[in-house]
């Protein structure tokens, strides 16, 4: 039998909403196969069921052609099927060998034997090529050591089927690089991959077939060899997607953000920004490529108020905010989209309504004499939610029932619907599929069109290359180079993010 | 069944148990629960003297309820409101029997002396967690502590020559009238439940329609999310813990005031702070559950009173019922599940 | 009074004070491990003492000298069993944790106080004859200076509550079990994918903290109060609660908060009779050992992180 | 003068609902219970033995009691006793002065006793008590005993009862020796027996050999360090008070294979005396409203406990304790009552 799992014509639902319907999914020995569609098509959902977290009302999985119930996780784990999960399923205080041998340790004489679990580990992440520090905290390392982490886990309980779910969502360029190798590792090594990705690049580089799921409804399964991402696009979304975002030429006008000798260090009291230049003018986007750590989120912090600098100056308008407190930082016209909307944009627990007016809620017309009028707020809500397409039952839903995609567009909306003269954007885009990317990278075009500045920090380059109109490229705190978009190539870009600071025509350099 | 009906009958199913159950309990250990249940009823509302007294527990409990919800609301947990109440409780009673003032001014002063020591004494774990973030639930503890010793000090070296209580707080600053007293065959209801029902009201305002609500709660939520959108988190977290606390000495003024009249050196805490966290959590935090269940705890608890009397059972009985009753509310997903499975039987 | 002669008073009187706290901390310590908040430990405590009491009075002429021990078992095991309903409500039915520990200690104490009433028809029990002893441990207290500080005139209670605290440590961190607990009090949903029974770890936990809490009331009542009534416990639960906050959630951490109470309260009262203090209002005292719990926690402590998911009901599939 | 009321009320009585026209007597105790080892379970013994007397049984037609579980229940508690038509309610604690007075003033044709207080009421006796008589034997008794001149004193929470205690207690070891010291240490609370073990530990391992307690439940701890003690060392001679009621029985430890008791004495107050005689007179018709009735030695109200047996030198102490007694019956001496008059006390 070619297939090792087959998932034939499930059906899960959830109340008030059917998450698959009649879905079918054939994984042959040996491929990466892909499962692409828009946000809440239920993807995660159908890889739940395959790992036993969610039980199908109907439909049938087979394992080597073996009929079978998969009612937990640990079914699962014994069938040889192992799941990298979309938000990381990781104990932040344990180590990275505590968290791999979590439920299936090595003991002597009924104690952990840690030091024997070191070794295996380490042995493991050899063979497969996942570098990780067996005693490090799963705090204190990078979001792409947790994704390895997360892979060992897997390998680990001697997983032969892998489900990665959305696992380049959060890494950095490099880091997808090395996870593209690793499953390649891996298929080598006679594993079978399911992949999920909203990324078409990367479905084209490294899948053999895809399966298309819309709403819950599998539109079916083709060949990567026999497809292309604009066919794959719309095959998910149901209409034409455009790529390339539309964009005029950029008339920068006076400067709005002007950053000049600026010194933060970071939690651990190290320095994260160094002596950092930047300009940010009215009618342009400025994006800022870097690797991940290279002070982008200091740098965020300190314009916003949120972390003390040490010294320099950050002028908006020509006026002093160095170190001013958040609101002030806001009311002189700024606004944020956080990189973490979770811990930042939003209130979870708040109905969406509330959140919109998470900025503004003390000011007139929403507060008057510091009595809140609900009422105003709520319009305001409506108003926007439909303005920015934010699927929600209703704005009274709390925030934490909406999907990524769709708290996202809710906070997009609170901070460009305050005309804010500086934008700040940080990873706008992440985890979204294309078609909200597309509206989002619409959004940010029309405020540069307005006559605003737009700050974009983003860890995609297709990103940053095609919706900024100037990037600087941050190295170790500091600004090393500012490019053109429409000059440049990602491998520049790769190189100065690395830190190679040559020379080439057509680069300025930031301290010039 | 909508989930509004069902958040109505869940307590009431609750309440439904709870004295099912000890039901059971008395006939097992054979007592006779037909007349400790109507001895609890007239220990409750048998005449005006006992409704009188009835509410004016009820006035405490109230108060301590929303002390607690309070905090709850916007992610603190009190547990000092019993110290809290106790310098409130002496406050008041220090301004009650310190001046001489027209009741006008009187009255009002020494209410706001019981509400301001409670601040107070809540504004010191407030300020801790908020400046060096030491977890409020053991600060508070300990100065539920603090509160008893220095009052009792205070109580014998300042307010009086080594007696244990101070004199009777002067006419004019009473809550307690002539009116209620005949209204009433002298129980000791006072003025206290109209400024209860009042605070009721101003927590449900605070938090449900002020800017300063919606960031108390925001940042009981969320800190993170609350720095960005530029509140101030620490001088919230102060301001709650303030504003729970100036319910708790609420609650202490009210029985300096209102039912006593003086403050006495106490052995122990006097459980109203306490039995306002069930009263908090019956009562779901929310305005209308903390009045109900305040009513109910404060009618078993002088009710009780009276069945060893009249039906010579052990008044421990309605403290278990009480506990019972706080337990199936707690778990009321139970009975959820089964108000579903009978409702969807009825409809098959 | 020389130094040593204070030192003398104070560690004897420490340890005697902290080992009921110790064994409770250590209980509360299982159960917020595991992700349940557990504010019931007064009522566990009043529950172990009562049955410990009740059974020493009924057992002490069939089992002599052995009857405190037994009789610690036996608060043990109900402490246990009163710990499921807590279980039962907070794992299985999703109750409000904090809720539910009201409800154990309001439960705790009307439950014993009406039993009393019902076996003894009167609010007090009568005094045990046989409860833990003052005692020179044999051997340890003959070494010089450590012997007589630290082995004399003291409990055997307190060196097996110190004792178990290290097991327990031993238990949290080097075991499987211990790993298994930490990560389902800190993300139930890893610890589900990776095949652990997150309910059941949280059962076994929260019957632990009742367990020992039940051993602490039973420590309290056999070897300090002699008797139970409405009054034993008073507050220890909460003391016990705050040594675990105190103590990070570490048993050893939580134990050495409860020494830490234990040696401030001493100190409270032996205060009285040191010369530089002799002149002092008595409430100084009095409050002293709440006032230097609260600047210590200010001072040196720094912030305590809870069990990320204690408090939280874990329901599969959520997020 | 209680004269007139009384025989309105005895009329109205007469009228009741009492069938048999029992004098029916009740009271109300504090927070510590009717078993508390102490003055409650003291009164309730007297409330019983006069019952007994007089064929009364317990019930709401002859004699009954109703039990506090906070401050807040002894008005409600008095009232409903009020309410219940009985003849005679007693207040057991100073702590309930308060109450009765209001209540006394609210029910003019009920009445009233209140123990350890004075409450300035036509309706109400007060029973006061001459602790320092009692205690002031238990100090001589103290002094004869200890062989290491010093002496501890325990007091539960600083009180004017309390102080009593100690004045008399301080008094009577200075009439024997002014060099021996007494130790004294106030545990800010009636039930905390650790802090009782803790300062019975200090005081025992600071070379004093006799400790007299007035500390309620906190005593409990002194008992048990006494026993422990001696458990340990059953050589070893140390000695603790009682107080309230003869405290014997807490004393028993099995001690190298022999049974000691390490209850030395016990300053007794007989409230079970003093609520007879109170009863009695108001059967009479003799009832002492708006008076205040003390209790000492003369009228058998406070007294010494038998001494321990294994006392090396115990007749030689009786002997001492009766001339002492005969002193103060005989009006020679008069004990102080509070630290002030102790300062000018001089047993010349
Ligand atoms: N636990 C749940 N309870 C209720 N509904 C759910 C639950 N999980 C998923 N759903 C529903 O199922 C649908 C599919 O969700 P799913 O998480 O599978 O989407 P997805 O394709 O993985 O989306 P994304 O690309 O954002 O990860 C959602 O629209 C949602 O409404
Ligand atoms: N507990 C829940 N109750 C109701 N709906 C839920 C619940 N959990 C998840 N959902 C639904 O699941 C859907 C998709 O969830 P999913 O996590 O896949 O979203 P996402 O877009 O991938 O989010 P993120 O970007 O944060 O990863 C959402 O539309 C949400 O409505
Ligand atoms: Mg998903
Ligand atoms: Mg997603």
């Amino acid at each position: 039998m070619e297939y090792v799992i087959e998932m034939l014509n499930i059906r899960k639902e959830f109340p008030g909403i059917v998450a698959n319907d009649n879905i079918t999914l054939q994984l042959k020995q040996g491929e990466i196969h892909a499962l692409l569609g828009e946000n809440g098509a239920g993807k995660s959902t159908l890889m739940n069921v395959l790992f036993g977290l969610y039980q199908p009302e109907k439909g049938e999985i087979r394992v080597n052609g073996k009929p079978v119930q998969i009612t937990n996780p640990n079914i699962a784990n014994e069938l040889g099927i192992g799941m990298v999960h979309q938000h990381f399923m990781l104990v932040d205080k344990f180590t990275v060998t505590e968290n791999i041998i979590l439920g299936k340790e090595t003991t002597s004489r009924g104690s952990i034997d840690i030091k024997k679990a070191e070794k295996d580990v380490r042995e493991i992440s050899e063979k497969y090529g996942l570098a990780v520090d067996p005693q490090a905290t799963i705090s204190d390392i990078s979001v792409g050591m947790q994704q390895r982490v997360e892979i060992l886990k897997t390998l680990y309980r001697g997983a032969e089927i892998l489900i990665f779910d959305e696992p380049t969502a959060v890494l950095t360029p490099q880091e997808i690089k090395e996870l593209i190798q690793i499953m390649k590792t891996l298929i080598k090594e006679g594993k079978s991959i399911i992949l999920i990705t909203h990324k078409l690049k990367e479905i084209m580089e490294v899948c053999d077939r895809v399966t298309v799921i819309r709403k819950g409804v599998g539109i079916g399964t083709v060949n990567v060899s026999e497809t292309n991402p604009n066919d794959l696009a719309s095959l998910m979304v149901g209409r034409e997607v455009t790529f390339k975002t539309e964009k005029t030429e950029a008339k920068p006008e006076q400067g709005v953000l002007e950053i000049n000798g600026l010194n933060v260090k970071d939690s651990r009291g190290l320095p994260a920004v160094n002596n950092l230049n930047l300009e940010v003018k009215a009618g342009e986007i400025v994006g800022i490529a870097g690797v991940d750590g290279n002070g982008q989120s200091e740098l965020i912090e300190a314009i916003t108020g949120l972390r003390k600098s040490e010294s320099g100056s950050i002028k908006l308008n020509g006026k002093e905010i160095i170190n001013m407190p958040p609101r002030k930082v806001t009311e002189a016209g700024t606004g944020h989209i956080p990189q973490d909307r979770h811990k930042h944009g939003l209130v979870l627990d708040y109905p969406i309504g509330a959140n919109i007016a998470l900025q503004t809620y003390y000011k007139r017309p929403f507060s008057k004499g510091g009595v809140l009028n609900y009422k105003e707020i709520y319009k305001k809500a409506k108003s926007l939610i439909k303005e920015y397409d934010v699927r929600t039952p209703s704005e009274y839903t709390l925030a934490r029932a909406l999907s990524g995609g769709n708290q996202q567009k809710a906070i997009i909306g609170r901070e460009i619907d305050r005309n804010p003269d500086l934008l700040i954007a940080a990873q706008p885009t992440r985890g979204l599929d294309v078609g909200a990317i597309e509206f989002i990278h619409k959004r940010l075009i029309e405020q540069r069109d307005n006559g605003k500045a737009v700050l974009l920090i983003s860890f995609e380059l297709d990103e940053i290359i095609n919706v900024s109109d100037k990037i600087a490229v941050i190295y170790e705190g500091e600004i090393v180079a500012i490019v053109d978009p429409k000059t440049t190539t990602e491998q520049e870009l790769g190189l100065l993010m690395a830190g190679s600071n040559q020379k080439k025509e057509g680069v300025q350099h930031a301290d010039v | 069944m909508s989930n509004r009906t069902k958040n109505i009958i869940v307590p009431i199913i609750a309440v439904l148990l709870g004295m099912l159950v000890g039901t059971i309990i008395m006939l097992i250990t054979g007592y006779d629960p037909v007349a400790a249940f109507g001895a609890l009823w007239n220990g409750a509302f048998g005449d005006s003297y006992f409704t009188g007294e009835t509410i004016r527990q009820i006035t405490p409990y109230i108060l301590a309820g929303l002390a607690v919800a309070f905090a709850f609301r916007t992610g603190l947990f009190n547990i000092g409101v019993e110290g809290q109440l106790i310098v409130g409780w002496l406050a008041a009673v220090w301004v009650g029997v310190a001046f001489e003032l027209p009741k006008v001014i009187h009255l009002p002063l020494a209410v706001l002396a019981g509400a301001a020591a409670g601040a107070l004494w809540a504004f010191i774990p407030g300020l801790l967690k908020a400046r060096f973030r030491v977890h409020e639930v053991i600060v508070t503890i300990m100065m539920n502590y603090v509160a008893l010793h220095v009052t009792n000090y205070i109580i014998r070296s300042v307010l009086s020559e080594s007696s244990d209580r101070t004199e009777l707080v002067h006419q004019s600053a009473s809550l307690r009238s002539p009116f209620f007293e005949s209204l009433t065959d002298y129980s000791r209801l006072h003025w206290g439940i109209f400024i209860a029902l009042i605070c009721v009201f101003i927590m449900w305002f605070i938090l449900e329609k002020t800017s300063r609500g919606y960031e108390l709660k925001a940042v009981g939520f969320n800190q993170h999310a609350s720095e960005y959108a530029g509140m101030n988190v620490k001088s919230n977290i102060i301001i709650s813990m303030v504003i729970s606390g100036a319910f708790a000495g609420l609650a202490g003024a009210m029985e300096g005031l209102g039912t006593f009249g003086y403050a006495a050196t106490k052995g122990g805490f006097t459980g109203v702070g306490f039995d306002g966290i069930a009263v908090a959590l019956l009562g779901a935090n929310g305005p209308i559950g903390i009045i109900l269940a305040a009513i109910l705890f404060g009618s078993l608890k002088v009710g009780a009173l009276n069945m060893p009397l009249e039906a010579g059972v052990p008044n421990e009985l309605v403290d278990i019922i009480i506990a019972l009753i706080v337990f199936f509310v707690a778990a009321s997903y139970m009975i959820r599940m089964f108000i579903d499975r009978i409702s969807k039987k009825g409809v098959k | 009074m020389s130094f040593m002669d204070i030192l003398v008073i104070i560690i004897p009187s420490t340890l005697l004070w902290a080992a009921p706290l110790i064994f409770t901390a250590l209980g509360g310590t299982f159960s917020e491990r595991s992700g349940v908040v557990n504010i019931g430990l007064e009522g566990l405590m009043v529950i172990g003492a009562f049955s410990a009491i009740v059974f020493n009075l009924t057992f002490v002429d069939a089992l002599g000298a052995w009857t405190p021990w037994v009789s610690l078992l036996v608060a043990m095991a109900v402490g246990a069993l009163f710990s499921l309903i807590h279980a039962v409500a907070s794992i299985t039915f999703r109750a409000d944790q904090t809720v539910s520990g009201v409800a154990i200690n309001l439960l705790a104490v009307g439950v014993s106080l009406f039993l009393v009433k019902f076996f003894y028809d009167k609010g007090q029990t009568d005094i045990i004859q046989k409860g833990f002893s003052k005692i020179d441990i044999p051997v340890l207290s003959d070494i010089p200076v450590i012997g007589e500080l630290f082995f004399s005139n003291t409990y055997y209670t307190s060196f097996v509550a110190i004792f178990v605290a290290v097991i327990a440590w031993y238990i949290i961190y080097k075991t499987p079990f211990g790993l298994r607990l930490r990560a389902v009090g800190e993300h139930p949903m890893a610890a589900d994918t990776m095949g652990i029974n997150v309910t059941k770890i949280r059962y076994i936990a929260v019957v632990l903290s009742g367990a020992l809490g039940g051993i602490g009331g039973g420590v309290y009542a056999q070897s300090i109060s002699s008797d139970f009534g409405h009054a034993t416990i008073s507050g220890q639960g909460f003391m016990a609660l705050a040594a675990m906050i105190f103590g990070k959630w570490h048993p050893l951490g939580a134990m050495g908060a409860a020494l830490f109470f234990g040696f401030a309260q001493s100190l409270s009262i032996i205060g009285n009779s040191l010369p530089f203090l002799e002149n002092i209002p008595n409430v100084y005292l009095l409050i002293a050992p709440y006032v230097l719990t609260i600047l210590a926690l200010t001072g040196f402590i720094g912030r305590a992180d809870a069990p990320k998911a204690s408090g939280v009901p874990y329901i599969k599939g959520s997020r | 003068g209680g004269g007139e009321g009384n025989e309105a009320t005895d009329g109205d009585n007469g009228g009741g609902d009492s069938t048999e026209n029992n004098f029916t007597v009740a009271m109300v105790t504090d927070v510590g219970g009717v078993d508390d080892k102490s003055f409650n379970q003291s009164a309730w013994e007297g409330i019983q033995a006069f019952g007994e007397e007089n064929g009364l049984e317990k019930g709401t037609d002859g004699y009954n009691y109703l039990q506090s579980q906070s401050d807040a229940d002894y008005s409600t508690n008095l009232n409903n006793l009020v309410r219940q038509d009985f003849d005679l309610v007693f207040g057991i604690g100073f702590m309930m002065e308060g109450a009765v007075d209001e209540i006394a003033q609210q029910q003019a044709d009920a009445h009233f006793s209140i123990i350890d207080a004075v409450v300035d009421q036509p309706n109400v006796a007060s029973v006061l008590f001459k602790e320092q008589e009692a205690s002031f034997l238990a100090g001589v008794a103290a002094a004869l005993t200890t062989e290491t001149n010093k002496i501890g004193f325990i007091g539960g929470m600083e009180s004017e009862v309390i102080e009593r205690f100690e004045a008399g207690f301080r008094a009577g070891v200075q009439a024997v020796d002014p060099a021996i010291t007494v130790d004294v240490q106030y545990a800010g609370a009636f039930d905390k027996a650790e802090l009782g073990q803790t300062i019975a530990s200090t005081m025992y391992s600071s070379d004093i050999d006799v400790i007299f307690h007035a500390a309620g439940g906190t005593g409990n701890g002194l008992f048990k360090e006494a026993r422990d003690l001696k458990a340990n060392d059953p050589e070893r001679k140390i000695w603790a008070i009682g107080v309230d009621s003869d405290q014997t029985a807490e004393g028993v430890v099995e001690a190298g294979g022999e049974e000691h008791n390490i209850v030395l004495t016990s300053a007794m107050k007989r409230v079970d005396v003093a609520v007879q005689d109170v009863a009695k007179h108001a059967m009479d018709g003799d009832f002492p409203g708006g008076e205040t009735t003390t209790y000492g030695l003369a009228q058998d109200g406070v007294g010494l406990a038998p001494l321990n047996e294994e006392l090396e030198n115990k007749a030689d102490i009786e002997t001492a304790v009766n001339e002492w007694i005969e002193k103060i019956k005989a009006g020679d001496l008069t004990i102080p009552g509070t630290l002030a008059e102790l300062e000018t006390f001089s047993a010349e």
